[in-house]
């Protein structure tokens, strides 16, 4: 029958709007407002889920987000979303469900064989064994991994997008339950703003379930509504449902999660956001986050049917749920007598056990008058049924609890509600480092002291009375707003009357005994979804597991997707008794982010795809793409790699290229290296500090080029610098290097050197760079420019200021080619223009683009470094071969007495030098070493490794250059360079620079 | 996640700034008066103090200052933050608290 | 010590597992030892069981102020391998690895040493001449190492994206890497130890050292002086406040390094997979959770706790390399203080004081390193002199010059 | 010489707005813009910069001020910015160099560096909360206040005009393209 657990009226789903839904392929009915748990509920379907070593039949515990049974997936393909709470999925029509971890189905899982040898596999089993063969492991390994994990991988390509927001708030409330509720209504009215956050779909917390309680003589929801209307009036108060805040960390920043479509299905537009992630900024925070109720471990406690008393009184007056007809209520509180009175009215058969002698009070009382049995000092000792709860066994406790005694008697039931006390939700607190106390009366830990601003309220604060959260609310929310500078001279307005009926003691007893010894047949669950029993903990404190941290790693308890909610504290209270100390002797495992599971994609926020990461472009990059480029990406820039013409693999363009460039003339873009002005008496002195050669000297219109080095004294960046004009000078840097060598300049003249007079401003954008490199280059830049190119007029390393193609610009004579070459730097905004017009000038030379494989082969031609390719950081100017750029006479620049150590004086360092291979086709992998001997078979003793290794068409043959154990020394000796395949090749050291050794070719044709 | 004072613009997020270690550690008039170990001490050697210590913070995404502050490298918490060359403010008396 | 075995296993579950014995005695500390280890991570156990195993001595302490394997041992994702750029590092790892190999054996303790191999993802370039680099310099070295087409990644890793932001251009895999884990390590060692007389002792905190005329005599505890011939210091992210103790200053800075774990799924990826561009580092445990690395909090920091813009950092990387992660949830996030020298290597040495020796600065990347460096610093203390191994880490190469740069040619040392 | 019509690019032509009409995005074209360091406690600079602009540099954090022809923003304790109409920044950097002579500073045309884009609208506010870390709220940050902060990956100079609200962004121009895509599609939700 369609929904047999439905109760006729009631509840808070609407009856009107009717949904369908699947589960495992099967449809059934439910309602909007239902969660997929209580829909199913509704249906009798209690087994929703396998757990995760036993494989044993599960379902559902709670009615919250600590739920670690009912796990399953919603949709499918790209948009499944595995090891879902069913307790926590709104439904909706169309909803598509499906079981998890068994195999072929939820009611026959072959996994369950896990159950019946469960004996072989207590905690921490597989330490002990799959050790021999050796050889075996990884096979046992396979075959432990299929048969972990939980729920299986979506499809890749969600469909779905996903947002971020940053906030601040001066009071952040986490938790809209009434002590949530009252706080945000004191801070609100200071005129604070305030941000009010709860995970469900509506606002109330405990009071959405509690349909008798009362506020002001109101039913209790009455105030919820007016709370509600009245925050909603308020400018200054953020009002977020279905968000859960997930982490509170240092200085108040919080995170929560807000579930935008989820509850609506999958949507045919992602125009809006399934989830939005927060970011929030508070000054003061309330925590009003509830409290979870702990189960009662006996024996077999895990059928489906078993619930928490809580859980089962919210289907009931939430969802309108009876989950079942014959209830027994198994509690040591008089919380759960709530329930029992709740299930009886809706029609239920109802039977309490009680663990307490004598437990008296109201609720007790009530119950008795309606004829409910008790059973007291009882308690139940083993389960029947399997995929479904089938009945109880109950027996009498003995007085100390630890023992039963009499006779075993059957209770029938399809249900057991159970309530062993309530854990406050301290979670978010202790994220923020809160420091907790463990309460004897409350049998639990609440907050202490915390060194960031935020009070906790209510009952995760461990006031479990109605009016108690409405007063410490209202307070609390007053308070925050004050201490965040709102409200002043207000007072906690008086808090609304809200009666209960007295609760009488507790009767604790963390763990339920049997007729038999513990472990032998029934399992008692702390720990649900990964089958952590009470036999566990005493095994792990009989190994010497003792520590919590050491009892949740051994036995995996509280290390599930619930991450412990329900189970941590009677864990820690077992190993206690076990161990005969006191509970906060034990202590607490950390509770870390995030309070419930969080999805990867809300976190990325649109930070995915194209906008993951920028792709910086220079200002012709519509022209590289009009022209063909492949690119390569160099740090976050795309730059043209190459340029092939059709039919052309990567070698022959850039043999191409490279030719065209020393045989008539190219052009590239150099607009991505990095860039600054710098200006000020003190600016020489700056370069001074920077490179390691001498800078006082240099005029203005002159270029010079410097390598700088860390304090170790290693090589970092290198660089042409120009002095534009008195105290003013351009500098260059590498792409990649350009924001390190900013914020090195940055660190000096700040921190070393604040009274210098020298300023530093990047202007790696402000200039667009085209570079023309070869003979004829003179010849193309003549048409478009109004100076004089002769040699004299313009020589080598000058600067000169002028327009092109009708542009202001700024054109550097430098060549990184060896090459005639003019580095012409016009406002960005010309970039293409100017580059068209030097394309449009060069075509009757045959102009040709290249791109940076080619600027690499040619400057390696004439033995030129690349800063980050033949250095690595460990390599210093003499290393190099620069001994010329380091002065002996300025005085101290950065790095200098570095290069005295002992190591680093050495004179048998790696050294750079050339590498020419004895079959002129072989290209060396860059990467490959060369031994001193070559043997069969490694290891060998390695001399270095090649750094840069090109075909050159200009040398017509393979070039490289190396970095070799006292390099310097080796030139004109013969090695091998073994290859990965077992090859090698015959190699001889030279000098670096294997074109135009004389340099002959820098001023190009005359003009 | 810190909130970080800087000087010159008020309470900015963390991923505003950079921090660059510890502060005050003056670069030697004269290298080459140093041993081999002075000079490694300065290049390389850190205090790295559990509890309050100085170092320096820049706020790249802001006004691009550098900046020192004294922070409890336990607590996570900032004491102040000054500007350079300003005198560093004393380290709280619960030191070793 | 009663002997782990499926047999032993079975024995036992016929006496409800009521027979095991404890896996480590805890004694109470003795007057004085001769040698005591401060620290009870994984790698001061493993120096504790290869005095004891290889050195002969047994007299033994280790003293940790928590629980065994609580600090990075416990908190680190776990990644081995022994691919390392620079002959120096690469002895010290592959030593390691070896000793990996038959360590679960050796141990008598399945610490689930999984070589499902390791693959380190090239995106541009430079990364491409890199692994060039050091591929060529790890198969010299006699160590595995094999370059991967993007289309032999994609055959391991199918649910990859090749084409993501910064694509996929090569790999370099080394087969003989994986993971390991951790808990398991901490335990076998120090159930191994013990059972060759090692005390293991924990809640006991070392609060200052007993040093006359520059020699090391033993050491201030939260539970008393305890004296001690030599001590071998093994703190990890406290060992600058051990230096500082003793007297003298390490070339180290601390920070809360980061990771996280999804929910567990069934099994989706294959093997380790680092990239340094993309900046993703993560495997599947066992267990099936994804466990994602994440980088450090860039400031000096002693909080041992997760904080939120590193993880920030990571999850859109992971969602670009591998999209499939969209949907899936992070259930939670930690962190670790790590130790870290400028040349992201380790530092071994002997110190100021005599008798006092520290192995410290393994940073981001130590847990793959834990039986070498266990066993190449319990010959340095036995025989007062360090193992060759060991030697170019002693912390005067910073002095000197002599750096071991592993983080200046490749972007991450994990 | 070879004569060509001149042709300014920006990194953000015929890229496409948002659709919806909660958020504009436009771009300012080639607004001019100079960078000048400086000493606000020295008289020299400080008269230097107001004879040729004719405003007073803005000393107070995050403020700027506004002129007939130029508008002075403050960047830094001795960081401004000054705007200029297009093709305004050569003459005021020539002028003001001239003008400051030996004093201390330095005069830096960044017009070409930054692009600038105007985003504007009633849910222009929460396009930016998407990717910048900035209290936004109108009693923290408001029309008459600039800040250099972050937005997603990118380093942004941004300018509140008014309590529309408008948003003036600056932005290096290799990130002017993503910047204004992830505008685009933050504000895709807004419609
Ligand atoms: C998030 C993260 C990810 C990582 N990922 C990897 C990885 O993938 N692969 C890899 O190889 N490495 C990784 N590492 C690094 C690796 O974890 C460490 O290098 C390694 O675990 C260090 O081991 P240890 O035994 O030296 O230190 P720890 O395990 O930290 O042990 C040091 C011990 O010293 C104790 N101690 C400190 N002070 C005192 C005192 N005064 N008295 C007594 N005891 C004291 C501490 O409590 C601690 O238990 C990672 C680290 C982190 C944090
Ligand atoms: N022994 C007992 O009888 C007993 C025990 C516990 C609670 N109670 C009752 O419960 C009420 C306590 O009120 P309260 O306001 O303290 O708690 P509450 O349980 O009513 O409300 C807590 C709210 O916080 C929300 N929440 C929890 N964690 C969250 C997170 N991380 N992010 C977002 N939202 C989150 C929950 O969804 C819930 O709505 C009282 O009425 C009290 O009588 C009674
Ligand atoms: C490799 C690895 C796997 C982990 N898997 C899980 C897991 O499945 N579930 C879980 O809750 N925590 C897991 N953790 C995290 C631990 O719970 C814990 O956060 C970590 O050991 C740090 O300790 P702390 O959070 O108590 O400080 C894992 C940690 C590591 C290193
Ligand atoms: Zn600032």
């Amino acid at each position: 029958m369609s929904q047999s657990n439905r109760i006729k009226t009631g509840g808070r789903i609407d009856r009107n709007k009717p949904v369908s839904f699947t589960f495992d392929g099967k449809t059934f009915q439910g309602f909007e407002g239902d969660t997929l748990a209580s829909a199913l509920l509704a249906n009798n379907v209690h087994l929703m889920g396998r757990s995760f070593k036993y494989h044993r039949p599960r379902g559902v515990l709670s009615a919250g987000s600590e739920e670690p049974n009912a796990i399953v997936t919603i949709g499918s393909g790209k948009r499944s979303d595995p090891n879902t709470r069913a307790t926590v999925v709104e439904m909706f029509d169309g909803l598509e469900a499906s079981s998890q971890n068994c195999w072929p189905s939820l009611n026959f899982d072959i996994g369950g064989i896990n159950n019946k040898l469960s004996r072989f596999f207590p905690a921490g089993f597989y330490y002990k064994t799959f050790m021999w063969p050796k050889s075996m492991w990884m096979k046992y390994e396979e075959i432990i991994r299929a048969s972990a994990g939980m729920g299986v991988a979506p499809e890749e390509g969600d469909p779905d997008t996903y947002a971020v927001k940053h906030e601040y708030c001066d009071v952040l409330i986490a938790g809209g339950g009434p002590a949530g509720l009252s706080a945000a209504l004191t801070a609100g009215r200071t005129g604070a703003r305030v941000i009010l956050i709860d995970e469900q779909n509506e606002f109330g917390g405990s009071l959405l379930s509690d349909h008798g309680a009362e506020i002001d003589g109101k039913p209790a929801m009455d105030w919820v509504d007016a709370a509600l209307a009245e925050l909603k009036e308020m400018e200054e108060v953020t009002i977020l449902n279905r968000t859960a805040v997930i982490g509170y960390f240092d200085h108040n920043f919080i995170t929560a999660m807000e579930k935008i479509t989820d509850h609506l299905g999958p949507q045919d537009s992602n125009d809006t956001p399934r989830q939005r992630f927060w970011k929030i900024r508070a000054k003061q925070v309330v925590l009003a986050s509830g409290s979870f109720e702990r189960p009662m471990l006996f024996g077999d406690n895990d059928r489906p049917g078993v619930m928490l008393a809580s859980a089962v009184r919210t289907y009931i007056n939430r969802y309108g749920v009876l989950p079942g007809k014959d209830m027994v209520v198994f509690t040591n509180n008089d919380s759960a007598y709530k329930t029992a009175l709740d299930a009886f009215a809706n029609g239920g058969r109802v039977e309490i056990v009680d663990t307490r002698v004598d437990p008296k009070g109201p609720l007790v009382e009530q119950a008795r008058s309606l004829d409910i049995t008790i059973h007291t000092n009882a308690a139940i000792v083993g389960t029947k049924g399997y995929r479904r709860l089938k009945g109880v066994e109950v027996m009498e406790l003995n007085e100390a609890g630890d023992g039963v005694k009499g006779t075993k008697f059957h209770i029938g039931c399809d249900v057991v509600a159970m309530s062993s006390g309530w854990n406050p939700a301290v979670n978010l607190f202790s994220q923020a480092r809160g420091k907790l106390r463990y309460d004897e009366e409350l049998t639990s830990f609440v907050p202490d002291h915390c060194q960031w601003d935020n009070y906790s309220v209510g009952s995760c604060n461990g006031t479990f009375t109605l009016e108690g959260a409405l007063s410490e609310g209202l307070e609390a929310g007053l308070k925050a707003a004050q201490a965040a500078g709102f409200g002043e001279g207000q007072s906690v307005p008086a808090t609304p009357s809200a009666p209960e009926v007295e609760h009488g003691d507790m009767r604790t007893l963390w763990y339920i005994p049997m007729d038999r010894p513990l472990a032998r047949g029934k399992k008692h669950f702390h720990e649900f979804q990964n089958d952590s029993t009470v036999a566990d903990i005493h095994l792990a404190a009989r190994e010497g597991y003792i520590s919590v941290e050491h009892l949740k790693r051994y036995t995996t308890t509280g290390m599930g997707t619930d991450q412990g909610k329900t189970s941590n504290v009677n864990a820690i209270a077992i190993m206690a008794q076990i161990r005969g100390v006191s509970i906060p002797q034990v202590g607490t495992t950390t509770f870390r982010p995030p309070f419930v599971p969080v999805t990867f994609g809300a976190i990325a926020g649109h930070d995915v795809e194209d906008l993951f990461l920028q792709a910086r472009k220079t200002p012709m990059h519509s022209a590289h793409d009009r022209n063909g480029a492949i690119y390569e990406d160099v740090g976050d820039w795309k730059r043209p790699y190459y340029f092939p013409k059709a039919g052309e693999d990567m070698h022959a363009a850039v043999q191409r290229e490279c030719k065209a460039v020393r045989d008539s003339v190219g052009i590239m873009d150099g607009s991505t290296l990095g860039k600054l002005d710098i200006q000020g008496k003190d600016a020489s002195r700056l370069l001074n500090l920077l490179y390691t050669n001498a800078w006082s000297k240099l005029a203005p219109g002159k270029c010079r080029y410097g390598l700088m080095c860390n304090e170790h004294g290693m090589v970092f960046d290198d660089g042409v610098t120009t002095c534009i004009g008195e105290n003013h000078y351009h500098m260059t840097t590498t792409t990649g290097g350009a924001g390190r060598v900013a914020n090195w300049i940055e660190e000096w003249i700040q921190t070393e050197y604040p009274d210098w007079d020298v300023y530093a401003t990047s202007v790696t954008e402000q200039w667009a760079v085209s570079i023309l490199n070869g003979p004829k280059s003179r010849k193309v830049l003549e048409k478009l420019v109004d100076i004089d190119l002769s040699a004299e007029a313009f020589p080598f390393m000058a600067m000169k200021e002028c327009h092109i193609a009708g542009v202001p610009a700024r054109i550097y004579r430098i060549s990184f080619t060896g090459e005639l070459s003019y580095e012409i730097n016009v406002p960005a905004r010309y970039g293409l223009h100017v580059w068209d017009a030097l394309l449009e000038a060069g075509e009757e030379f045959d102009i040709c683009q290249y791109g940076t494989e080619t600027m690499h082969v040619l400057r390696a031609e004439k033995g030129f470094i690349i800063a980050g390719q033949d250095t690595d950081g460990s390599v210093t100017p003499m290393d190099l071969d620069m001994d010329w750029i380091v002065s002996k006479k300025k005085g101290d620049f950065l790095g200098r007495r570095s290069f005295t150590r002992t190591d680093t004086a050495r004179t048998d360092r790696k050294q750079l030098v050339g590498v020419l291979t004895e079959d002129p086709n072989v290209v060396l992998m860059e990467g490959a070493h060369l031994v001193r001997e070559l043997k069969d078979k490694p290891p060998m003793d390695m001399l270095g490794h090649v750094t840069s290794s090109y075909m050159s068409p200009n040398c017509g043959r393979s070039i490289a250059m190396a970095l070799i154990r006292d390099g310097k020394n080796l030139k004109g000796q013969s090695f091998m360079v073994p290859t990965m395949s077992g090859k090698a090749h015959k190699v001889t050291i030279t000098d670096p620079i294997f074109f135009d050794k004389e340099n002959k070719r820098i001023d190009g044709e005359p003009s | 996640m810190l909130v970080i004072k800087c000087p010159f613009c008020g309470e900015r997020d963390q991923t505003e700034f950079t921090c660059h270690g510890e502060a005050h550690i003056a670069r030697p008039e004269n290298p080459d008066e140093l041993t081999d170990e002075q000079w490694g001490d300065y290049i390389f050697f850190r205090q790295n103090i559990k509890g309050y210590q100085y170092e320096r913070w820049s706020h790249d995404h802001g006004c691009g200052r550098w900046f020192n502050a004294l922070r409890n490298s336990v607590t996570d918490q900032f004491v102040d933050t000054y500007k350079i060359g300003e005198e560093k403010p004393a380290i709280p008396s619960d030191e070793g608290k | 010590m009663n002997k782990y075995s499926v047999f032993s296993l079975v024995r036992n579950a016929m006496s409800y597992h009521e027979n095991w014995q404890k896996a480590w005695r805890s004694p109470d500390p003795k007057k004085e030892y001769d040698v005591v280890i401060v620290g009870g991570g994984a790698h001061g156990l493993a120096t504790a069981y290869y005095l004891a195993k290889e050195c002969g001595i047994t007299n033994v302490a280790i003293l940790e102020k928590g629980w065994l394997g609580g600090g990075n041992t416990g908190r680190n994702t776990t990644i081995v391998r022994s691919n390392y750029l620079w002959d120096e590092s690469s002895a010290i790892y592959e030593h390691a690895m070896k000793l990996w190999e038959n360590l679960s054996q050796d141990l008598n303790y399945n610490v689930m040493f999984s070589q499902r191999g390791l693959l380190h993802l090239a995106h541009n370039v430079h990364d491409m001449q890199e692994i060039g680099r050091r591929g060529h310099a790890i198969h010299l070295n006699g160590i595995d190492s094999e370059f991967l087409t993007p289309e032999q990644v994609k055959e391991i890793e199918p649910t990859i994206n090749l084409d993501c932001r910064y694509p996929v251009l090569g790999a370099l895999l080394q087969r003989r890497g994986g993971s390991a884990r951790h808990d398991a390590v901490a335990w076998g060692y120090a159930r191994a130890a013990d059972d060759m007389g090692v005390d293991i002792i924990q809640n006991c905190e070392v609060t200052g050292f007993d040093i006359q005329d520059g020699v090391v005599k033993g050491v201030e505890t939260s539970r008393g002086h305890i004296g001690a011939k030599k001590v071998g210091v093994v703190t990890a992210g406290h060992s600058s406040v051990m230096a500082n103790m003793a007297g003298f200053r390490m070339p180290l800075e601390s920070f809360p390094l980061q990771a996280m774990v999804s929910e567990p799924l069934k099994p989706v990826i294959n093997t380790v997979i680092m990239s340094g561009a993309v900046h993703v580092y993560l495997s599947q445990s066992d267990k099936g959770e994804l466990v994602v690395g994440a980088g450090s909090d860039n400031f000096v920091s002693y909080s041992q706790r997760g904080s939120f813009d590193m993880m920030d950092h990571i999850v859109g990387p992971l969602k670009e390399l591998f999209p499939f992660t969209s949907r899936l949830r992070m259930m939670r996030q930690w962190g670790g203080i790590v130790d870290v020298t400028v040349d992201r290597s380790p530092i071994i040495t002997k110190t100021p004081v005599e008798n006092m020796f520290f192995n410290c600065g393994w940073g981001t990347g130590g847990f793959k390193a834990t039986p070498g460096s266990g066993n190449v610093f319990a010959h340095s203390i036995a025989n007062g002199e360090l193992h060759p191994i060991a030697a170019p880490f002693t912390m005067n190469r910073f002095n000197t010059g002599a750096l071991i740069d592993e983080g200046a040619a490749a972007a991450v040392a994990h | 010489m070879v004569e060509t019509a001149i042709k300014k690019v920006s990194p953000l032509d015929g890229l496409a707005g948002p659709v919806g009409g909660n958020v504009k995005l436009t771009s300012n074209g080639f607004v001019g813009k100079v960078i000048i360091r400086g000493d606000s406690d020295n008289k020299d600079f400080v008269m230097a910069v107001k004879d040729v602009t004719g405003v007073e540099i803005p000393t107070t954090a995050l403020t700027f001020n506004e002129g007939e022809t130029y508008s002075i923003y403050w960047m830094g304790p001795d960081e401004w910015m000054i705007m200029t109409p297009e093709d305004g920044e050569v003459a005021l950097e020539t002028a003001l160099r001239e003008k400051l002579g030996e004093t201390p500073s330095q005069v830096v045309n960044v017009s070409d560096y930054y692009a600038s884009m105007r985003l504007s609208g009633p849910a222009a506010r929460e396009v930016l909360k998407k990717g910048s870390p900035l209290d936004l709220h109108p009693s923290k940050f408001k029309a008459g206040n600039c800040t250099g902060t972050r937005f997603a990956h990118a380093t942004i100079f941004m300018v509140q005009r008014d309590e529309e609200p408008t948003y003036d962004i600056n932005v290096r121009i290799s990130f002017a393209e993503y910047l204004w895509n992830y505008f685009v599609e933050a504000s895709r939700e807004f419609g």
